[in-house]
């Protein structure tokens, strides 16, 4: 067994409107940050997980988003896998 | 009417149903801890509003895999009846009893204040004392209660009136004034398609005595009541 | 790592934890020895303002504490009121005022979490919140953060455990433009044979830890509470604790449970200083000894140091003293609510508070020189200059300006933040879960039902820092007063009072003068309106780079309706109804919103206030409401008559929203508008009552004035033949609703 | 002026409890997902910038993630700069 980091992105869809990106737009905009233009806010999450293989941790990962961490009708993620790493504080 | 409250760690609304139901409409209600299995003998299930799992990660989102539930999906396949508050409505969409999404309000605040609803389907168990078109005032207490589902089934659901309550004015418009969180076409509350589980944001636990600001919660808790002694809508 | 005695002494490393040369030695004293590191630091957070009161018990033993309704008084972690039928109700104020300064959302949310802690110590379920909130004007950006952020966080927190916010007050101020205040209430009810204790009683028994897990949140808290915040505060800031409402709201139910089971014999919150003064303190109530094994204590980080262990002001978290043999029954109750629970040590007879790690000894010193015997200070108190500059504002200026609009200047009055609606604020809280709100925010006290009895809770949060900038003694009474006529005006009778008292720093003898006159204030408000003091909490050090937040003494008080049904509320209800002025206290534009808003002018002279009048008006009212002859009823506060009875008709019930007012008499207009006074009630009478009105009121020697009459939906103040103020109610109140909403946007 | 996407990733400190991670892991612990050893919950902001060059859209996230986006106080942040290319939904 060997600890991964599986670093996860999950955003709602693009077809869904997100609140929360357009009024941190606004208020880059009133505090003179032009130069932005979207904004879209989600969740990125960290795990460590023990798999036997890299493959083997990606596909937990995924079982992990679609059983939990994601909502399939609102929302899409996107799975990275790094090595586990220098433990950053526990749970 | 034998009537279950499920309670989840961070239930909160669960002694407000209970209350509601035992003292202001005489009903039998019980506790259901959400680690139990087993609801059999109930006529009714609530699962009640409030913070269960924190609401952490999504509204719902964990209380939906409390042992519970696996009970509560027989229950509702049964033909059981099953009312999600507010808290209960994110869970029964996380579950899948429901279809869509409960999205953060658009104003991202949480809003707690009376609102009124219109009576869209007074053909259901939870409406039967209902008339179409009649408007309630209900208090809503969330921060997502943002109601989105796909296009496809809006209208399937729009067009077999199994949305039961829309945000509206006391006049009965439902226009973008009388929406409080953004939720797509005002819904406030919806049936499935066999017409036994409904879930809604709206708090009707909250409005059976005067004295807390109304009564027309009992439209709602006591429609079931009705239903349950006829054994039909 | 540990810090070896050696170098305390060497390089006086006590300075560092906040202590001065002569507590080092007062400690040394006490212990016969040079204290370790770890000692030191348990020192160092008990002997704090924050928890040791040096410098205000002297000024708070002076205030009244006895009364009929008194079941426990101050000491235990909240004080407790009798409401007869065998239940009583816990309550208290605490401040999170320098968290709130660094990270508003959290430190609001852990101030929510740790009030509540407190009530539920007392073996009580916890039942309404409400918060009393100061910033800096919302015209700059950084009091906006710092308000949204509070709100927001007063709301995730107490909305989460399912406790209804119902009252506070809010008020911007340039004085809280450096210094925001979060002072926050909790009510608890419970029955009187439920009261439990912070005792560490029974020899033998076991210390166990129910909760969250310990990390090093907030190591050094309270010192952190009791200094100002100068250049240099944020490499002091102790790691910001993140709130978790949700092991709060196991905690709570946890606790409750375990109450019902008889195991537990004394309960005590881990609020500041963490397991350092739940132990000293519960060991120190119960004449016992303590002792504990910090390798027990469940933790959440690594390498945590004895020192950190003890120190850590990790949140959520109760200590328990559990009949020895009966751990088994909490760990049950533990497990069911999926909390962490431990047996870190035992109650001991030798009254030291002992630590060990593993099986060495890391601290050993007596309970009682932690929380008995800090230094009391009795700091100088000097009349600060500024008094004597005051000048009362020129009346003759203001009676001059017959020219003003004063439709506008209500417009502007109503619209700007400290009059403007609260609903900003309050619909961001749940203030009806629990189904007990009847009188929701927004009235002049919240009340709540108590199910299963025909009785209502009268409650409500109250203080005027610019009043009392302007006036110490007066402003300290006047707190009590406010508190006292809001409760009045529901139809509740006051019972007791909790406060919090925030302050700048005490070693300034003109801060110290301002605190002083303040309590004395308070204490004769307290005995002349028969509300004792069951505890608060006190806030000093409320500087940044040397300036003062403005004097602010904050009171909660609760009170009875026996009858809940006889409860007032502010709206008119019929058209045509008698408007009646109680009470003709003096007014004055020194300190008021017209004199801030209108005239620019932030200081002069703010009304007197007579507590014996107080007094009668407050029986006058309770004489009225037992008789059932009012409609409604209102006090006069910030804004004056004008404000006071545009509130009326905006609460209106439909058809009687407007008011049709004559005012006359020997000041100008604009001060019979908008001057400020102690003392006053606007109540509403159907035309057959008034005689009766009037009749009771003069039996209690209460002046009555009969204003004009409840309107539909116009708003009319006349002046002789002259209109003063002709609006559609709609208009006003839309200025008065979109104050806040539109600041924020 | 080019358009470049900004991808910032804003977590709590390691030292800072998670409470939302805590019960992630929890609740995937009693969903039998022993694997998961550790969770840490955070946000993901995707953000479009026009700057004159990469380590201009660098430094300009960069000033938004002090000022705004992350609280220093009690959240640390990671930016990674990404050529603009497909849009992906506009707030
Ligand atoms: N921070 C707050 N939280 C909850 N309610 C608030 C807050 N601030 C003000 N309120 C409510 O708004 C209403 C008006 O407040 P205030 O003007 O202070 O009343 P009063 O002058 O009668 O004390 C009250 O009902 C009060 O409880
Ligand atoms: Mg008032």
């Amino acid at each position: 067994m060997v600890e991964y980091r599986a670093l996860i992105k999950v955003m709602l869809k693009p077809t869904v409107l997100d609140p929360q990106g357009v009024a941190v737009r606004n208020s880059l905009l009133t505090m003179g940050y032009e130069a932005v233009k979207s904004v879209r806010v989600g969740k990125h999450l960290e795990l460590t997980l023990e798999a036997n293989s890299e493959n083997g941790a990606y596909c937990l990962a995924q079982e992990l988003c679609d059983e939990l961490l994601a909502n399939p009708v609102v929302e899409e993620y996107h799975i990275e896998l790094a090595p586990a790493g220098e433990e950053k504080g526990g749970t | 009417m034998k009537c279950a409250v499920v309670v989840f760690p961070g239930s909160n609304c669960d002694a407000d149903v209970y209350h509601a139901l035992t003292d202001d409409l005489g009903v039998d209600a019980h506790y259901v801890w959400h680690r139990e299995s087993d609801i059999t003998g109930y006529d009714v299930v609530v699962l009640p509003g409030g913070f269960s799992y924190g609401d952490y990660l999504r509204a719902g989102a964990i209380a939906r895999f409390s042992p519970v539930m696996v009970s509560v999906q027989r229950f509702a396949q049964r033909g059981g009846l099953v009312l999600g508050i507010c808290n209960g409505f994110q869970i029964l969409v996380e579950a899948g009893l429901l279809p869509g999404a409960l999205l953060k309000n658009d104003n991202l605040q949480f809003r707690c204040e009376w609102t009124t609803l219109r009576v869209d389907n007074h053909c259901t168990p939870f409406t039967s004392r209902c008339r179409k078109g009649q408007v309630l005032s209900l208090p809503i207490a969330h921060g997502e209660g943002r109601y989105h589902v796909d296009s496809d089934t809006l209208k399937e659901w729009n067009d077999a009136g199994r949305i039961v309550f829309r945000y509206a004015t006391a006049e009965g418009d439902a226009c973008r004034e009388a929406n409080p969180n953004g939720s797509l076409h005002n819904i406030a509350g919806i049936v499935n398609r066999e017409g036994n589980v409904l879930g809604m944001m709206p708090h009707p636990e909250r409005a059976t005595n005067s004295l807390v600001g109304g009564e027309d919660g009992r439209w709602v808790l006591g429609s079931l009541v009705d239903y349950v002694e006829r054994g039909c809508v | 790592m540990a810090v070896r005695t050696e170098d305390i002494i060497h390089n006086c490393l006590w300075q560092e934890l906040g202590l001065k040369d002569s507590e080092y030695e007062r400690i040394e004293r006490l212990l016969g020895r040079h204290p370790n590191w770890t000692e030191l630091g348990m020192f160092s957070v008990l002997w704090s303002e924050h928890c040791g009161y040096k410098h205000s018990k002297t000024a708070l033993q002076s205030l009244p504490t006895q009364g009929e309704a008194i079941l426990v008084g101050p000491g235990e972690n909240a004080g407790v009121v009798d409401l007869g039928h065998g239940l009583a109700l816990t309550f208290k104020v605490e401040s999170h005022n320098h968290p709130i300064a660094i990270e508003p959302y959290q430190g609001a949310a852990t101030g929510i979490g740790g009030i509540v802690r407190d009530i539920l110590a007392m073996g009580a379920r916890p039942i309404a919140l409400l918060d009393s909130l100061r910033f800096g004007p919302l015209e700059a950006p950084w009091p906006r953060h710092i308000f949204s952020g509070v709100v927001a966080g007063i709301a995730g927190y107490g909305n989460c455990l399912g406790l209804p916010t119902v009252g506070g007050e809010t008020y911007f101020d340039e004085g809280y433009a450096h210094n925001p205040l979060c002072n926050v209430m909790c009510v608890g009810l419970m029955r009187h044979e439920d009261i439990q204790r912070g005792v560490a009683a029974g020899v033998g028994n076991s210390v166990m830890l129910l909760g969250h897990s310990t990390g090093r949140d907030g190591i050094h808290g309270c010192t952190f509470a009791s200094e100002e915040l100068g250049e240099n505060s944020p490499d002091r800031r102790p790691a910001v604790q993140v709130g978790d409402p949700f092991v709060e709201k196991l905690l709570i139910e946890a606790c409750l449970e375990l109450q019902r089971t008889d195991v537990v014999v004394g309960v005590q919150d881990m609020g500041a200083a963490g397991i350092t003064s739940s132990c000293a303190e519960t060991a120190s109530r119960a004449g016992t000894g303590i002792e504990i094994d910090v390798t027990k204590v469940p933790l959440r980080e690594k390498n945590m140091t004895p020192y950190d262990i003890m120190l850590s002001e990790s949140q959520e978290r109760m200590l328990l003293i559990v009949e020895r043999g009966k751990e088994n029954v909490v760990e049950e109750v533990a497990e069911r609510w999926g909390l962490h629970v431990a047996t870190i040590g035992r109650v001991t007879d030798d009254g030291l508070f002992r630590v060990y790690e593993g099986s060495e000894i890391v601290a050993e010193v007596p309970a009682r020189a932690l929380t008995d015997q800090a230094p009391i200070y009795r700091p100088l108190a000097e009349r600060p200059t500024y008094l004597d500059q005051l000048q009362p504002i020129d009346e003759k200026r203001v009676q001059s300006l017959t020219d003003r609009d004063h439709l506008k200047d209500l417009k502007t009055l109503l619209g700007s933040a400290n009059l403007a609606s609260r609903r900003w604020i309050y619909q961001q809280y749940d203030h009806m879960v629990r189904t007990d709100t009847v009188i929701p925010p927004g009235g002049d006290a919240a009340v709540l039902r108590v199910k299963g009895t025909s009785m209502g809770v009268a409650v409500s949060v109250d203080g005027n820092g610019r009043y009392t900038y302007l006036d110490p003694y007066t402003g300290g009474a006047a707190a009590v007063a406010e508190a006292a006529r809001n409760i009045v005006c529901t139809g509740g009778r006051p019972l007791a009072i909790t406060n919090c008292l925030n302050f700048g720093n005490p070693e300034k003898p003109g801060i110290y003068y301002q605190f002083a006159e303040a309590v004395r204030g308070m204490g004769d408000a307290c005995r002349a309106l028969g509300t004792p003091v069951t505890g608060g909490n006190v806030s000093f050090y409320n500087e940044s780079d040397g300036k003062a937040v403005y004097p602010t003494p904050v009171v909660g008080m609760v009170g009875l309706l026996l009858d809940i049904e006889k409860r007032l509320t502010v709206g008119f209800k019929r058209a045509g109804d008698i408007i009646v002025l109680l009470g003709d206290g003096p007014v004055a534009l020194g300190g008021s919103e017209y004199a801030q808003r209108i005239l620019n002018e932030l200081g002069g002279i703010p009304p007197a206030l007579d507590l014996e009048a107080e007094a009668a008006l407050c029986e006058a009212v309770l004489d009225m409401v037992q008789a059932r002859i009012l409609s409604s009823c209102h006090d006069v506060s910030d804004g004056g008559l004008a404000v006071a009875l545009a509130e009326c008709a905006f609460r209106g019930d439909a058809g009687a929203t407007g008011a049709k007012v004559h005012l006359e008499g020997d000041v100008a207009p604009p001060l019979a508008l908008f001057a400020e006074g102690h003392s006053r009630i606007v109540v509403s009478c159907a035309p057959p009552k008034v005689d009766e009105v009037v009749r009771r009121a003069q039996v209690k020697g209460v002046p009555v004035r009969i204003l004009g009459q409840v309107a539909s939906e116009r708003f009319s103040i006349f002046w002789a033949d002259d209109i003063l103020i002709d609006e559609d109610t709609n208009e006003l109140t839309r200025c008065w609703q979109e104050g806040i909403p539109c600041m924020m946007s």
